[in-house]
């Protein structure tokens, strides 16, 4: 057995899984906040990639620069989405506000075609190395700006919802909306900040996405292939999403090395975690770190 | 049953019969039958194109209604609708082809090979609940897809498999016009057992299930049954409208039944409204007419002289795509419980006419 | 259509509901003209049979009817000097109307702890901690369960959503069945409370209560509903003196108070309309 | 009465939520045909007692036995499929049914008709069945008075309503035993009156044992056979009502009496 | 007089990015003839519609154009559509045009017992990607040998699992060895862009040389940048999808990206027919600078084939699908009037629809994006019957 491969496959694993952490993260923050699971995700990355690689290539701007705008663009552009379209919505089925949001996917998808045309393009270099060599395995600089970033992101959010009062209110809200209200929150400015957190977050994510893989409209798949994270970290789990982001990492890559090496059924690398995501959730029916619901009677 | 608010001004019912009827008076009902006739006439007056259009309607509305089954009455949400209705194509297809039962057959046979599948990839929904179940049943759509294009002796591997037309008594359906007729009869038939089956014990067991299953539960009602069961159904329909798809097309390809055609299907449910048998009718015929009108809008542009240049045509070929989101968008900003449930208010309404409230 | 409500002999009322009509999901007419007022700094409480419209009214007063596809489609409702017919319900409480819903309405997946700070959302002050410490005070029971709320009792929950609504300090709280599921000995406190921090800390209440008695005792002035209208309404003496009220809200009107053991299956009903 | 064997039988039943100690070791047992009631302050264990019965939570310890039958593993649609019906505290309606379905709903374990007969309705016999028991329903229906409300969606009824169609709701099951978690809660004197009325029809023309949770203490008074009165998960009396009454500890602990010459002025006071 | 050619072109779908520049190609043409006198005269009315390949959508437009305006041949794009539409346009008579170059398109009448469904009335202008796959097959033999490889060159076929990637997968692996090759179990590359170093550490492990390409644009380019941060630098061997300035441009860095192509090139200078292209670019592209792709050049031809068959059409008892296809039929070794040197001599049979079994190997590079093409060789098939439809 080779386990030089295998070593370097986990790590891949690892590093890759981190990435589908943060962008899990962005749907736990909105889910968290508003029981919506936001299917305009993947377009939220794409969005950020674009705008980021607008600023850096149209505009030519140095990338700390670029990246800045970027995210204040994405902050911008989720309170704007939350103010015309989420909030008409407001004590509506979530289920509707959830089409909504597949409504806007479709609509970001024709839309960032059109500007920004449909084919692939990459971004500059912007690290002076574009990989370095971890342990034996090049990895893309990128994902280690990533993985610091979600660190960060992460401790950070976690504190949000445990103690600070508009996390409360964001859980508040997500609980129930009616009540919510009843208590002075303000369930509009609840919905436009964690909008505007989670697009920029799925900001940073999409650029480094985009600085890894190139930028094309198809890049917002990533939004779909990350529900298995989510689901496996707990839907409302922050710290979960990251786990299950790198567990889900981890599973592709061991799945390509028994494909690779010993079964060669092909195409494992996608649809094994899927197998074991099932496996999972009989045995946790709440994820690893969901909460349960309360089911007193 | 979900929706229905009070009933405004006293209740004329006098037996019990008249007041389980499908449709509330005679009037209502003789009016549905005129609407069947009349969409029976549609190959006569109208052309091709919108028979073909009828067609599509029809099976995805089968598929729709077991879709709603599911998440609008037993409050189950799927993802995987779109890889069931794959699975009924090929399952037809097969048995046809493999033991050359007649069409007419193999397409009911196939819905319950359908279900089969279905209860298979339920059983998980007997611990697990709401999004959590949804992720899971998208997993059902990845794990179908990646079998689509493996199992060479079912499917015909990536390549695809060809599906025989329909064949009534020797005669063989080639020809939308008598295809026409064959969906008319399975959608009228599938639809009358959904009303059906929802107004009698289980289908009164899966909305109970899913308003409040814990005290549903004490009200002797088998969860794990129904949650079940209510995926076996699902997949049933699913089948059935997926097999006509393919006996239609007459080719089934792994391509078409990816995870995009199931969040149609969610879409046409959701418009329609959810908890509603004909609301599913009508979510269908938004979401299959919706790109042909843009895609009329736009070829109606094209007449202009600005219109004809490349450059404009591909800029409206966006806008078209854009113009379907938005028009999802705007659809539930206004009507965010779904068509059904608009049905539902004009016609309270009306009952009050001239008093209103 | 429903006779104006007689004004109480004090200055501008903090609280006036002129006439108004509710309707839900724009077809069912639920509120047909219901007029009352609140002073400052008093109790008023509302009174009447299921169905009658009370929980509506209040959620018509705080705003919350939007949220069930309910509006006030006629008449107004005066807090404070400002029009809050159909306003928006944060905007309400801001302004220090507060409201405990019917039927507990805690937030489950939360300790008592973190359901009580959220009472206080609207506060900017300090206090915060200490009136938490009070509220255990008035029920030693919550500080013991320290689990999500979820789990509470059905009088514990009831408990914290009271307790809640103290600590958002509001001008003026709309109580909704504050004594529902409550022990007797409990219903008791609660009223004690009720009064004490309408005596101390001045704030003035509306209370919907099924348990007249109670009710009456603590409030100044009452009304009592039917189908969507107010069909009577008085000083707390006035009522109390009512033969109708006694009969039917207090018991034991004239003769003694009757077992609900012999109660005759074709008794007379009493309707105002 | 006392000569027949108890309908159902509670046998040192404790109930352990990680930390909380909702029951411990509680015994007792209701005869077929009596009105038994359970008090105690809030927080006491009554409603996870009914929980027990009914089959939410199975005993930490103890067994629960209907009928002379164990039914402590049994899940609770099985139960109500022996004959046990109840209502709930927090309300738990089918909120988006109109009401009569939601009564329907009880009749589930009799009916015979399902997924395969049903969709055929006229031909399956599924109609002539489904007709029979709606009239059953509206039988419940009317003497519940109720009828107005026959079509309204549960969910937007006020409180007390609710409450009357849960009652339906369960008597439709046709349970030999019947739970009642409050059944009061919400209503005003005349309301409380007519369910009284409701409660010892139930009891004495439809021949349901009843248990009952109550903090009414005029109507636990009035219409029950029996009382048990639970404090901090534990049986601190069990008796004809008026014994109970008389215990001092009761007082203290639930009624919050000091002594026997209260009457309602100082109750208030 | 005039007749219908109706027009399914993918932009703003799943392949948009690459059916953009055929569909391109395909209407230009379409106008262009109709400004320059149509079918001898005959108008030629079309309309072009974007089904975002979306299966349904194709069917429904071609109903609408059989049952309005009575279509005598249609231009279509991918896989999915053109498969779906076979026992349609068979039992309609109605000619079609893919761009859809699966090898069992090329077996009119199930001639050879391992196709599974003739396609009597579905023709495409080029060499099928199973062709196409072994042409590149036999250039990388001779590059084993000429570059002085030692010991058995190892072939690797990559990507999606999906009718159009997998359409060649067979076909050329059998060839791969039969020329002497180790071909590798095929390795499962989403079509869809993302994160490849799995894949591409597992070529690495297998010491792959030369690496079939089957996907497109952004899942290539992806690929391709993932193996080379993990140092998996085989030949690329692409599909001629994804073979093209783009693709390789939007690389940035790569060596030997191997692809075919069976048109001239934008770029070439001295090619008769380059004039006629450059007025047919004219159409969409007033200024005429716009740069275009081999795609859009094939598009052209693809038209122009069909153009001409309508002529023979006319002259023979009119312009039906039937008389088309005789068209088809009716010249052998046949360039359209005007594209010489643009469009290859092709060769179309009642038995047999592949029309071209020539294919020119070009390979490409790039340094920071600076794109190099130089031509490699042209290799010329036999037409064998075990080849036919698949
Ligand atoms: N969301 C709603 N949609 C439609 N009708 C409603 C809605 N909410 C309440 N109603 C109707 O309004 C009437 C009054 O309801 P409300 O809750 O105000 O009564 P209530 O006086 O609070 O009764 P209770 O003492 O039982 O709480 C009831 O008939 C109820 O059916
Ligand atoms: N599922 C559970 N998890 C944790 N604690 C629970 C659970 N169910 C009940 N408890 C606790 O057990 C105790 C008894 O609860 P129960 O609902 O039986 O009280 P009760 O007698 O019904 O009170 P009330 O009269 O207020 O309804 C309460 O303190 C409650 O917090
Ligand atoms: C996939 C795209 C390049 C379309 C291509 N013509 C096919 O065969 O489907
Ligand atoms: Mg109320
Ligand atoms: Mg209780």
């Amino acid at each position: 057995m080779n386990f030089e491969l295998l070593f370097q496959l986990l790590l891949n694993g690892l590093i890759v899984g981190t990435l589908y952490g943060v962008v899990a993260m962005c749907f736990v923050l909105i889910y968290k906040s508003t029981q919506i699971v936001n299917f305009a995700q993947g377009e939220f990355l794409l969005i950020g990639a674009w705008v980021c690689y607008a600023f850096l290539v149209e505009m030519s701007m140095p990338f700390w620069l670029g990246f800045l705008f970027t995210l204040l663009f994405m902050m911008a552009f989720g309170i704007i989405l939350q103010m015309v379209v989420l909030r008409p919505m407001i004590g509506e089925p979530i289920i509707s506000v959830i089409m909504v949001t597949i409504g806007l996917s479709i609509f970001f998808q024709a839309a960032t075609k059109w500007i920004f045309g449909a084919t692939t393009a990459t971004y500059p270099q912007v690290f002076e190395t574009r990989s370095i060599n971890l342990l034996g395995m090049q990895i893309e600089t990128a994902y280690i700006m990533s993985f610091v970033i979600s660190l960060f992101i992460m401790a950070g959010f976690y504190w949000f919802f445990k103690y600070s009062k508009l996390g409360l209110a964001m859980r508040a809200t997500a609980f129930d909306q009616q009540v919510a209200q009843s208590l002075g929150i303000s369930v509009k400015t609840v919905f436009a900040m964690s909008w505007a957190i989670s697009a920029l977050v799925s900001g940073i994510a999409g650029i480094v996405i985009g600085m890894v893989n190139g930028v094309s409209s198809a890049l917002s798949v990533i939004g779909i292939k990350v529900f298995p994270a989510v689901i496996l970290g707990g839907l409302d789990s922050i710290v979960g999403a990251i786990v299950g982001g790198v567990i889900i990492g981890l599973l592709e890559n061991t799945a390509e090395f028994v494909d690779g090496q010993y079964l060669n059924w092909g195409n494992l690398f996608s649809i094994a975690p899927f197998y074991v995501l099932i496996i999972i959730l009989c045995i946790k029916p709440y994820g690893l770190f969901g909460t349960k619901d309360i089911e007193r009677i | 049953m979900a929706g229905f608010s009070m009933r405004p001004c006293g209740d004329f019912r006098t037996t019990y019969r008249q007041d389980t009827r499908i449709y509330d008076t005679t009037y209502i009902r003789n009016a549905a039958i005129l609407g069947i006739l009349a969409v029976a006439m549609i190959p006569f007056v109208l052309d091709g194109y919108y028979v073909n259009l009828f067609i599509q309607i029809s099976y995805f509305a089968i598929a729709a209604l077991g879709l709603n089954i599911l998440v609008g009455f037993t409050g189950q949400i799927s993802l995987g609708h779109a890889a069931f209705f794959g699975f009924g194509a090929f399952a037809s297809a097969w048995i046809n082809n493999t033991t050359g039962i007649p069409v007419l057959l193999s397409i009911p046979l196939a819905g319950l090979m359908t279900a089969a599948v279905g209860m298979l990839f339920g059983l998980p929904a007997a611990r697990i609940k709401g999004l959590y179940l949804a992720i899971a049943t998208l997993a059902a759509q990845f794990i179908l897809e990646d079998f689509f294009a493996r199992a060479e002796w079912f499917t015909g591997g990536s390549y695809g498999a060809a599906a025989n037309p329909i064949n009534v008594f020797g005669y063989e359906i080639l020809d939308d016009f008598s295809f026409f007729y064959v969906s008319l009869f399975f959608l009228v038939l599938m639809y009358l057992l959904g009303t059906n089956l929802m107004r009698t014990r289980d289908g009164r067991a899966f909305v109970a299930v899913r308003d409040h299953y814990l005290s549903a539960e004490i009200m002797g009602i088998n969860l794990t049954k129904y949650r079940l069961m209510s995926f076996a159904i699902s997949s049933f329909y699913a089948g059935v409208g997926g097999a006509m798809y393919g006996h239609y097309l007459g080719f089934v390809s792994a391509e078409g039944f990816t995870i995009l055609l199931s969040i149609q299907f969610l879409g046409m449910i959701i418009i329609g409204g959810l908890g509603s048998v004909k609301g599913t009718l009508m979510g269908t015929v938004f979401m299959v007419l919706l790109p042909e009108v843009m895609e009329s809008g736009v070829s109606a542009l094209s007449v202009f002289e600005w219109a004809s240049s490349t450059a404009v045509t591909d800029g409206l070929a966006y806008i078209k795509e854009m113009a379907i989101g938005l028009a999802i968008i705007l659809f539930l900003i206004f009507e965010p419980d779904g068509l059904a449930h608009r049905w539902q208010q004009i016609r309270a309404y009306w009952k009050l006419y001239p008093f209103s409230y | 259509m429903a006779e104006p409500a007689r004004k109480i002999e004090t200055a501008e009322p903090m609280l006036s509901v002129n006439n108004i009509e509710v309707v839900y999901d724009e077809v069912i007419l639920v509120l047909r003209g219901v007029s009352l007022e609140v002073p400052q700094g008093k109790i008023v409480t509302l009174l009447g049979p299921n169905g009658a419209g009370k929980s509506t009214t209040l959620k018509a007063i705080s705003g919350l009817l939007k949220t069930e596809d309910g509006e006030v489609t006629r008449g107004d409702i005066n807090f404070m000097g400002q029009q809050i017919a159909n306003g928006s319900p944060e905007e309400i409480v801001r302004s220090g109307l507060f409201q405990v819903m019917e039927g507990r309405r805690i937030i489950e997946d939360m300790t008592c702890i973190e359901n009580l700070r959220l009472g206080a959302y609207t506060r900017k002050d300090k206090g915060v901690k200490d009136d938490i410490e009070m509220v255990f005070e008035y029920f030693p029971r919550l500080k013991e369960r320290t689990g999500l709320a979820g789990y509470l009792s059905g009088g514990e929950q009831q408990m914290l959503a009271i307790g809640r609504s103290l600590m958002a300090r509001p001008k003026m709280i709309l109580l909704d069945e504050p004594s529902m599921g409550l022990s007797p000995l409990l219903v008791k406190e609660v009223f004690g409370i009720i009064e004490k921090i309408n005596r101390e800390q001045g704030i003035t209440m509306l209370i919907v209560e099924q348990n007249a008695n109670f009710a009456l005792k603590v409030a100044d002035y009452g009304y009592i509903m039917e189908s969507g209208k107010v069909v009577l309404d008085g000083t707390r003496d006035e009522l109390l003196n009512n033969e109708d009220v006694k009969e039917f809200y207090l018991g034991g009107g004239s003769e003694e108070r009757k077992s609900f053991k012999n109660i005759k299956s074709y008794k007379r009903r009493k309707r105002w309309l | 009465m006392t000569s027949q064997s108890p309908i159902l039988q509670i046998s040192d039943v404790s109930l352990v939520f990680g930390g909380v100690r909702a029951l411990s070791d509680v015994s007792f047992s209701v005869l077929p045909g009596e009105l038994f009631s359970i008090i105690g302050p809030n927080g006491a264990g009554k409603t996870s007692m009914l929980n027990c019965v009914s089959g939410r939570y199975t005993p930490t310890t103890g067994s629960v036995s209907f009928k002379g039958q164990d039914v402590t593993g049994l899940k609770p649609n099985d139960r109500a499929e022996l004959g046990i019906g109840r209502t709930f505290q927090n309300l738990a309606l089918f909120g988006h049914m109109n009401v009569l379905d939601n009564i329907m709903v009880g009749r589930h374990h009799l009916l015979k008709n399902n997924f395969l007969n049903g969709p055929l309705y006229w031909f399956g016999g599924a109609q002539k069945e489904e007709l029979e028991h709606r009239r059953f329903c509206e039988d419940v229906i009317d003497f519940l008075e109720i009828s107005h409300i026959r079509k309204a969606t549960a969910g937007t009824l006020s409180y007390g309503l609710r409450k009357r169609v849960e009652l339906a709701r369960a008597v439709a099951l046709r349970p030999d035993l019947i739970l009642l978690d409050e059944p009061m809660a919400g209503m005003n004197l005349e309301e409380k009156e007519d369910m009284a009325r409701f409660i010892i029809d139930l009891n004495e023309e439809w021949g349901m044992t009843v248990v009952m949770i109550e903090h009414d203490m005029g109507v636990v008074m009035d219409i029950s056979n029996r009382v048990m009165v639970l404090d901090f998960g534990r049986k601190i009396a069990e008796g004809l009502p008026d014994e109970v009454m008389a215990n001092s500890h009761v007082k203290k602990a639930y009624l919050g009496e000091e002594d026997d010459e209260t009457d309602e002025d100082e109750q208030v006071a | 007089d005039e007749v219908f050619v109706g027009h399914l072109m993918d932009i703003t779908g799943a392949t948009g990015f690459i059916g953009k520049f055929y569909a391109d190609g395909v209407r230009d043409a379409l106008s262009y003839i109709n400004t320059h006198g149509g079918i001898d005269g005959t108008v030629l009315d079309s309309e072009s519609v974007d089904y975002a390949y979306k299966v349904p959508q194709a069917i429904a437009n071609y109903k609408k154009w059989r049952s309005r305006n009575n279509m005598v041949a249609m231009q279509g794009w991918g896989t999915g559509d053109t498969e779906a539409l076979i026992s349609f346009v068979a039992k309609d008579k109605v000619p079609v045009y893919s761009a859809s170059y699966s090898g069992h398109l090329t077996d009119p009448t199930a001639k050879n017992p391992k196709t599974a469904k003739p396609a009597p009335y579905n023709f495409f202008y080029g060499a099928s990607y199973s062709d196409a796959c072994r042409a590149m097959v036999q250039w990388a033999a001779e590059d084993w040998k000429n570059s002085g490889g030692s010991g058995k060159p190892v072939f690797s076929h990559i990507g999606d699992n999906h009718p159009y990637p997998n359409a060649p997968k067979e076909a050329c692996a059998e060839y791969a060895n039969e020329l002497g090759f180790e071909v590798t179990a095929p390795v499962v590359v989403s079509m869809k862009p993302g994160d490849f170093k799995a894949q591409c550490l597992t070529l690495k492990e297998a010491g792959t040389n030369y690496g079939y390409l089957g996907n497109l644009g952004p899942s290539v380019v992806s690929l391709v940048k993932s193996c080379d941060t993990v140092g998996a630098t085989p030949k690329w061997l692409a599909n001629i999808w994804a073979g093209d300035y783009e693709t390789l441009k939007t690389i940035g860095d790569v060596e030997n990206y191997v692809f075919p192509a069976m048109t001239s090139f934008w770029t070439d200078e001295g090619v008769p027919g380059m004039d006629l292209v450059r007025e047919i670019s004219k159409m969409s592209d007033r200024s005429g600078t716009e740069f275009r792709t081999h795609h859009y050049i094939r598009g052209i031809c693809s038209a122009y084939y069909m153009k001409e068959a309508m002529e023979w059409a006319k002259a023979n008892g009119g312009i039906t699908g039937e008389n088309i296809k005789a068209g088809m039929y009716a010249r052998t070794n046949w360039v359209p009037k005007g594209l010489e040197g643009v469009c290859m001599e092709a060769t179309w049979t009642a038995e047999d629809h592949r029309g071209i079994n020539t294919v020119n190997i070009y390979n490409g590079s790039a340094k920071g994006g600076e794109v190099t093409v130089k031509k490699e060789t042209t290799v010329t098939l036999p037409r064998r019957d075990d080849w036919l439809g698949y």
